[in-house]
Formats: structure tokens, C-alpha cells, sequence
């Protein structure tokens, strides 16, 4: 994996009520390559390289998919939003189009 | 964007709804959005821009059927905010968020975003669930060039609704 | 060479346009008359003059506030003045020592063709 | 604008009556204390830059800085780099400067700085790297290298908050002149200078860039820049705009280039630190 890649920060309301709908802030390093970029010293095509598969899944439960195309930006941010009703970690996994998979586990523990 | 997502609860989130046009819209929406939104709950196809449509790679409106047929979709219920205008076309910042209920047996099942001008104008999708709570979902997006922005949210009973925004991107003024 | 390509079908005109006005500042100069569409191409092409970065003219999307609107910057200037306006964008320091206006004549930015042709052009605003 | 707009029309109109007039009342003017540089009036304050920013782009990067700058990412990586043992010696950063190198905490904050070892002007980069060969036996980090940002963003970001407190009296002060008169020369063929855009033209828009007030520009490097799609330093981003201006651009920690980092660094003295930025 290159360096620099596959970081990850997610961020939730420092206080989270029961019940409450959150948001779930994720950021994760990753170049969102497009295939269509030239390396402007070369001038040979930068080989496509991207996140394409989002899951979040809470409480083991799958509660948001998404599918991304090249057009997200490079370092890719999302905001999701979870339902808090019970203590349970929260998981986010991405996968790129090479076939690596990044994911971190938070807990969501409602007060 | 900064008030819903730091105040997520139910009370300031209605209030920012009807800040953000809600209200009003469902009550304009017979007599005047016919001049807002040329959809007016008409096909995809009939949206703003849609006749104007990418001059290169794939047409939106190919897009738009590819995904929805000739559904209709109903210009209210949910709120693209954007930029006016993206300092940098690399990354724009797309927030989209609805009043829509997210319950068992009622719930939006999906959120897309287009952008016209792109080579390719499906940027994203996102499967949601009734455990998600809120049909809303942000990211930051890639743009060509100025273009209009679409949402399109669907709930899994396939009734879509949707906004458009314009995105101006930045003329870069030096450089050659 | 431009007149050679107008000869061409349209696709390779368009095509080939752009490298057209590039060229010039490559090949040496035969004289032409000065055109007032190749100094608007010019003016709003980023890699030559790139007028809109500073100047509002019409017809172009967002452009720059630096410097003045040039229908009225042109409304100074009478039929007898063209060469004080081409000597503006030759070298304007001629005319404002500390202006933030390129030398686009004297640091060979533009060929002097390029110049007779924007002058063409700012003239061309008048009507 | 309007103004602006007919001051311009007025110079044109009264530069045909009499180039020679013009000229003459338009003469270099030495600003005092320090080189003499060409005089240009600030355009706009800081205050009214910053209204005039949100007028036209709103709050998009803020919010963006605020929801998640990538950049801070790459801070743990920065800080991985401080304790870990490089080179001959056996050392780390944090051999001297304590475990995550805690005693730096404030001192980027009063850099750019004369150091008399090298007769010159140390930057946090440069200064990093010195350490490596002269004190740990290290190889250098190649200058806009990953290792080599993540590292200085990581010592940098230990002062966010302080506020910056550099030095351009005693022996720093010819180096400062140096960066001044650097910053006022026009070069390149387009015969622009730094403060021609950023000082008299700031807060007009070429095409829709607004061009940025400098007062900002010394207290966030590295950041993360949009336009690049990745981490970078300040020093990169002077490269970028002598390309713009076709001039020549010097080389990364260059003698001027640092000289050029303690002039823009003092501009924002009293600003905390706040590394690292996000900026388009």
C-alpha cells in the first residue's frame, strides 16, 4: 500500500443521547485516481485507482452502502447518519478497486 | 451544513428545514414551482440543464433513465446544499438532507448525485436503511466545470424526489 | 499557415485552431492584416493574453476585476490614438511605471502580430 | 470598484496629456525602516478581505477544515518519524527533544529563525534536516517528500495556538530585507511581484480566483491544498506562483526562499500558529 494511504479518522458527537440520530463523519487517505490523469512528466495515463465500495455497519448490521464512482474527491469525506439505540461499534470498511479493504471500528456508547 | 450536523436532534433539525425552504415549497408547490423546477413531478428528462446536457462523455439524461425510467420525481422534500461557487473543482463540497420519514415499511432506501458536465454524470449512491435514521448523506465531489448538481432520493416504496443546485467552478485566472 | 487550414474541412479547423494561434509565436511573422476575431482569441485564451483575468470585455464568463472595463477604457481613446493603445499593451509602464499590466510586446508574451490583432479588436468594441 | 476603475481611466486619460508628469509623481519611495522597496498601498484591510472572501465562496472550506482536513491524518505518521531511531548515532528526535518530542511544543512558533551556525535564516524543514546530518548521522529528507512533511507538520502543529513571535531585529535583520526586497521585486515575464498581487491587488478577482490577502499566508504551512489533492509546503506553493508569473523559481529551502519565509512569516506575527491548513 502506498504511503499515506488507508488513514483513517472517524468522528462522532462527543455526547450521544439514546435514541438519537448521529452523524458519522469519515475521512480516509486514499489518491480517488481517475485513470484519465497523465503524470505530467511521463505523459503516460496514471492507472485508475479508487474507492468504489462503502459499508457502515452498526451493531453488525449493515445500515448504509455506498457506491462511489472516480468522481469523489481525493481523500474521500462522507457524513452517514446512524440511529443510536443501543451501545454497539460501529464499523466502516472501504474497499478500492484493487481489491484492498480499510476499515475501522468505533463505538457508539449512548449516554 | 454546520447546524444540522452538530445539532442533530429532531426540534432544531425542522426548524432548519423550513429555514432551508421546506415549508414553503410544499405550499407553492401547485401554484408557482412549475417556475422553479421545470420537473413539477414531470420526467427526468425535463429537468433544468437535462436539454443542455454534456457535451462530451456520457449524456445525463441517458443516465437519468438508465436509473429511473420515466418516473417522475417531485421537486420537495429534499435539500442539496453546495457551494455557490467551488474554489477548487477537485474537491466540492455536496451535502443533501430530507424531511422524508425513515421508518420500518416507510423509509428512503437510496440517495444519488449527479453532475451533469462530468465525463460520466453518476458521481454516487448510497443504500440506507431505516436504521440510518435520517435521510441525509454528505461527501465531496470531483466537477469538470460548472454544472448543475442533482439528488435524487428514493424510498423504497420507488417514489423519488429530488433538488438541483448550480456549482459554479473556479476560472483559474493565472497560469498558463 | 491559418489560411492554409481555412481551406481544410471544419472538424480539422477547429482541431487544429488552437495550435494555430500557439504557432504563431513559434514561426516567423508574415505580415497579415490585423484581425479583430484572432485578438479576441487572444484575449481570452489562458496561454497568450488572457485579458479576462483582469479585464471585463464582452462575452466573457466571470471575468477579473483588476483592471478596467475596456468599452469604457476604449472610450478615451479616438481613431488617432491607436497607437498609444497598442503602446498600452506593448509596455504599459510606458504610460503607469508601477502597473501591474503585463509588458506583453516587450517580454514577448504576444507577437507583435498578436498585439495588432488585440488593438483590432478593442477597436472593434467602439462600434 | 467604480473607483478603482475611474482612478485607472483617469491615469490613462492623463498619462496621454503627459507621460513625463505621470511618471515623475509615480517615483520609487523608500518605506522606512528597511531596502527600498516599490510602494504600494494595501488595497483593502484584512477585515474587509475576509468579508469579501465569504461574499463570494461562502463558508464551503471552512466547514471543510473543520469536518475533516486530511492532512491531520498524517500527523500520527509525523509523530512515528520524532521517535523513531535513524541514522549512525542511534538517536531519535526524541532522544533530545523529549518522548514525541514535547519539548518543541511553542518553538516553531518563533521560526523562521537567524541561526549563526549557518549564518542565516533556519525554517523548521531545514533545521529538521540539519539535525538528522549533524546530530543523529541521518540521511536527510528529500524537501515535499511524505517523511519529509509529515514530519514538519507534526513539530509545527506541537505550537498550534501559540502565537507567532518572530524575529526580524539584530541578526536577522539583513535577511529580512532580503526576503522584503524579494517580495516587492518584479520578476518574470509577466513582471509581477508577490505584493503587487497580494498587497495592492488583494481581494480583486482574476477571472474567479480572489486573490488572497497576505495576512494569513506564514501561519499554516504545510497544508493541504485542494487544487493538489495533497499535503505541501509554502515553499512549494511560492513555486507555483513564480510559475505563474514565469519567473525563475528557486530551489526548495533556497537562501532566498527562507529569506521569503521569515518576511511572510512576520507579516502574521501575533497569529497563532495553525498547522496544518487547509487552503484551495
Amino acid at each position: 500500500m502506498p504511503k499515506g494511504v488507508g488513514k483513517i479518522r472517524i468522528r462522532l458527537p462527543k455526547h450521544i443521547a439514546k435514541g438519537e440520530v448521529i452523524p458519522v463523519k469519515a475521512l480516509i487517505t486514499h489518491p480517488m485516481e481517475t485513470g484519465l490523469r497523465k503524470n505530467k512528466k511521463t505523459g503516460k495515463i496514471i492507472p485508475a485507482f479508487y474507492i468504489n465500495d462503502v459499508r457502515v455497519y452498526y451493531g453488525g448490521e449493515l445500515v448504509t452502502h455506498a457506491d462511489w464512482s472516480i468522481a469523489v474527491s481525493a481523500n474521500p469525506f462522507m457524513t452517514c447518519y446512524v440511529k443510536a439505540d443501543k451501545a454497539a461499534p460501529l464499523k466502516v470498511v472501504w474497499k478500492d478497486i484493487k481489491g484492498s479493504v480499510y476499515e475501522k471500528t468505533v463505538q457508539i456508547q449512548p449516554e | 451544513m454546520k447546524e444540522m450536523q452538530t445539532q442533530p436532534n429532531a426540534v432544531s433539525r425542522r426548524e432548519f428545514l423550513k429555514k432551508a425552504g421546506f415549508a414553503s415549497v410544499a405550499v407553492m408547490a401547485v401554484s408557482t414551482v412549475s417556475s422553479m423546477f421545470s420537473t413539477g413531478g414531470r420526467s427526468p428528462l425535463s429537468w433544468p440543464g437535462a436539454q443542455e446536457a454534456a457535451a462530451a462523455g456520457r449524456d445525463v439524461r441517458e443516465v437519468l433513465r438508465a436509473n429511473f425510467g420515466d418516473r417522475t420525481i417531485q421537486p420537495s422534500h429534499v435539500m442539496l446544499k453546495t457551494p455557490i461557487i467551488a474554489e477548487n473543482g477537485a474537491v466540492v463540497p455536496v451535502a443533501i438532507d430530507s424531511d422524508l420519514p425513515m421508518e420500518a415499511g416507510n423509509y428512503v432506501k437510496k440517495i444519488y448525485i449527479f453532475v451533469d458536465q462530468n465525463a460520466d454524470p453518476f458521481i454516487a449512491s448510497t443504500d440506507l436503511t431505516p436504521a440510518s435514521g435520517r435521510a441525509a448523506y454528505a461527501l465531496r465531489i470531483k466537477m469538470r466545470k460548472t454544472s448543475l448538481v442533482r439528488a435524487i432520493v428514493e424510498t423504497n416504496k420507488g417514489v423519488l424526489y429530488g433538488d438541483t443546485k448550480t456549482v459554479k467552478v473556479t476560472i483559474g485566472g493565472c497560469g498558463g | 499557415m491559418s489560411v492554409k487550414e481555412r481551406n481544410r474541412p471544419a472538424v480539422a479547423a477547429t482541431v487544429f485552431g488552437t495550435l494555430a494561434v500557439l504557432s504563431m509565436s513559434l514561426v516567423p511573422q508574415v505580415a497579415q492584416a490585423a484581425d479583430a476575431a484572432r485578438g479576441r482569441k487572444v484575449m481570452t485564451t489562458k496561454s497568450l493574453g488572457n485579458c479576462a483575468a483582469c479585464h471585463k470585455f464582452p462575452n466573457v464568463e466571470s471575468p477579473g476585476d483588476i483592471g478596467p472595463d475596456l468599452i469604457e477604457s476604449m472610450e478615451s481613446f479616438g481613431p488617432e490614438d491607436r497607437a498609444a493603445v497598442r503602446q498600452w499593451i506593448w509596455d504599459a509602464r510606458e504610460f503607469m511605471p508601477h502597473t501591474i499590466m503585463p509588458p506583453f510586446g516587450a517580454n514577448k508574451i504576444l507577437t507583435p502580430q498578436q498585439v495588432d490583432d488585440v488593438v483590432e479588436y478593442l477597436y472593434s468594441l467602439k462600434r | 470598484m467604480t473607483v478603482a476603475m475611474a482612478a485607472v481611466l483617469a491615469v490613462v486619460v492623463g498619462s496621454l496629456i503627459s507621460c513625463a508628469e505621470t511618471r515623475a509623481s509615480e517615483k520609487k519611495v523608500s518605506l522606512t525602516p528597511g531596502p527600498e522597496v516599490e510602494e504600494l498601498e494595501q488595497s483593502m484591510s484584512y477585515e474587509e478581505y475576509q468579508k469579501r472572501y465569504k461574499e463570494v465562496f461562502g463558508t464551503a472550506t471552512e466547514e471543510m477544515a473543520e469536518d475533516g482536513n486530511p492532512a491531520e491524518l498524517a500527523l500520527d505518521d509525523g509523530l512515528d518519524l520524532v521517535n523513531a531511531v535513524a541514522g549512525s548515532k542511534g538517536l531519535s528526535c526524541a532522544s533530545c527533544h523529549g518522548k514525541d518530542g514535547v519539548k518543541l511544543k511553542g518553538i516553531a512558533a518563533t521560526y523562521p529563525k537567524y541561526d549563526p551556525a549557518i549564518k542565516g535564516i533556519a525554517t523548521v524543514a531545514l533545521q529538521i534536516n540539519r539535525c538528522r546530518e549533524g546530530n543523529m548521522g541521518a540521511e536527510p529528507f528529500k524537501y515535499e517528500s511524505y517523511d519529509q512533511l509529515v514530519i514538519t507538520m507534526y513539530v509545527k502543529s506541537l505550537s498550534n495556538g501559540v502565537p507567532i513571535h518572530v524575529s526580524i531585529d539584530g541578526p536577522a535583520r539583513p535577511f529580512y530585507d532580503k526576503g522584503k526586497v524579494y517580495y516587492f521585486k518584479r520578476q518574470g515575464q509577466f513582471n509581477f511581484s508577490c505584493a503587487v498581487c497580494h498587497v495592492k491587488y488583494a481581494g480583486y478577482m482574476a477571472r474567479t480566483n480572489l486573490i488572497s490577502n497576505n495576512k494569513h499566508h506564514g501561519d499554516h504551512w504545510p497544508a493541504y491544498r485542494l487544487k493538489w489533492g495533497k499535503t505541501g509546503s509554502m515553499q512549494r506553493r511560492f513555486r507555483g506562483c513564480l510559475k505563474n508569473m514565469r519567473a525563475e523559481r528557486p530551489a526548495f529551502q533556497s537562501e532566498i526562499f527562507r529569506d521569503l519565509e521569515l518576511y511572510l512569516t512576520s507579516i502574521a506575527n501575533g497569529e497563532p500558529v495553525q498547522v496544518p491548513g487547509l487552503r484551495m
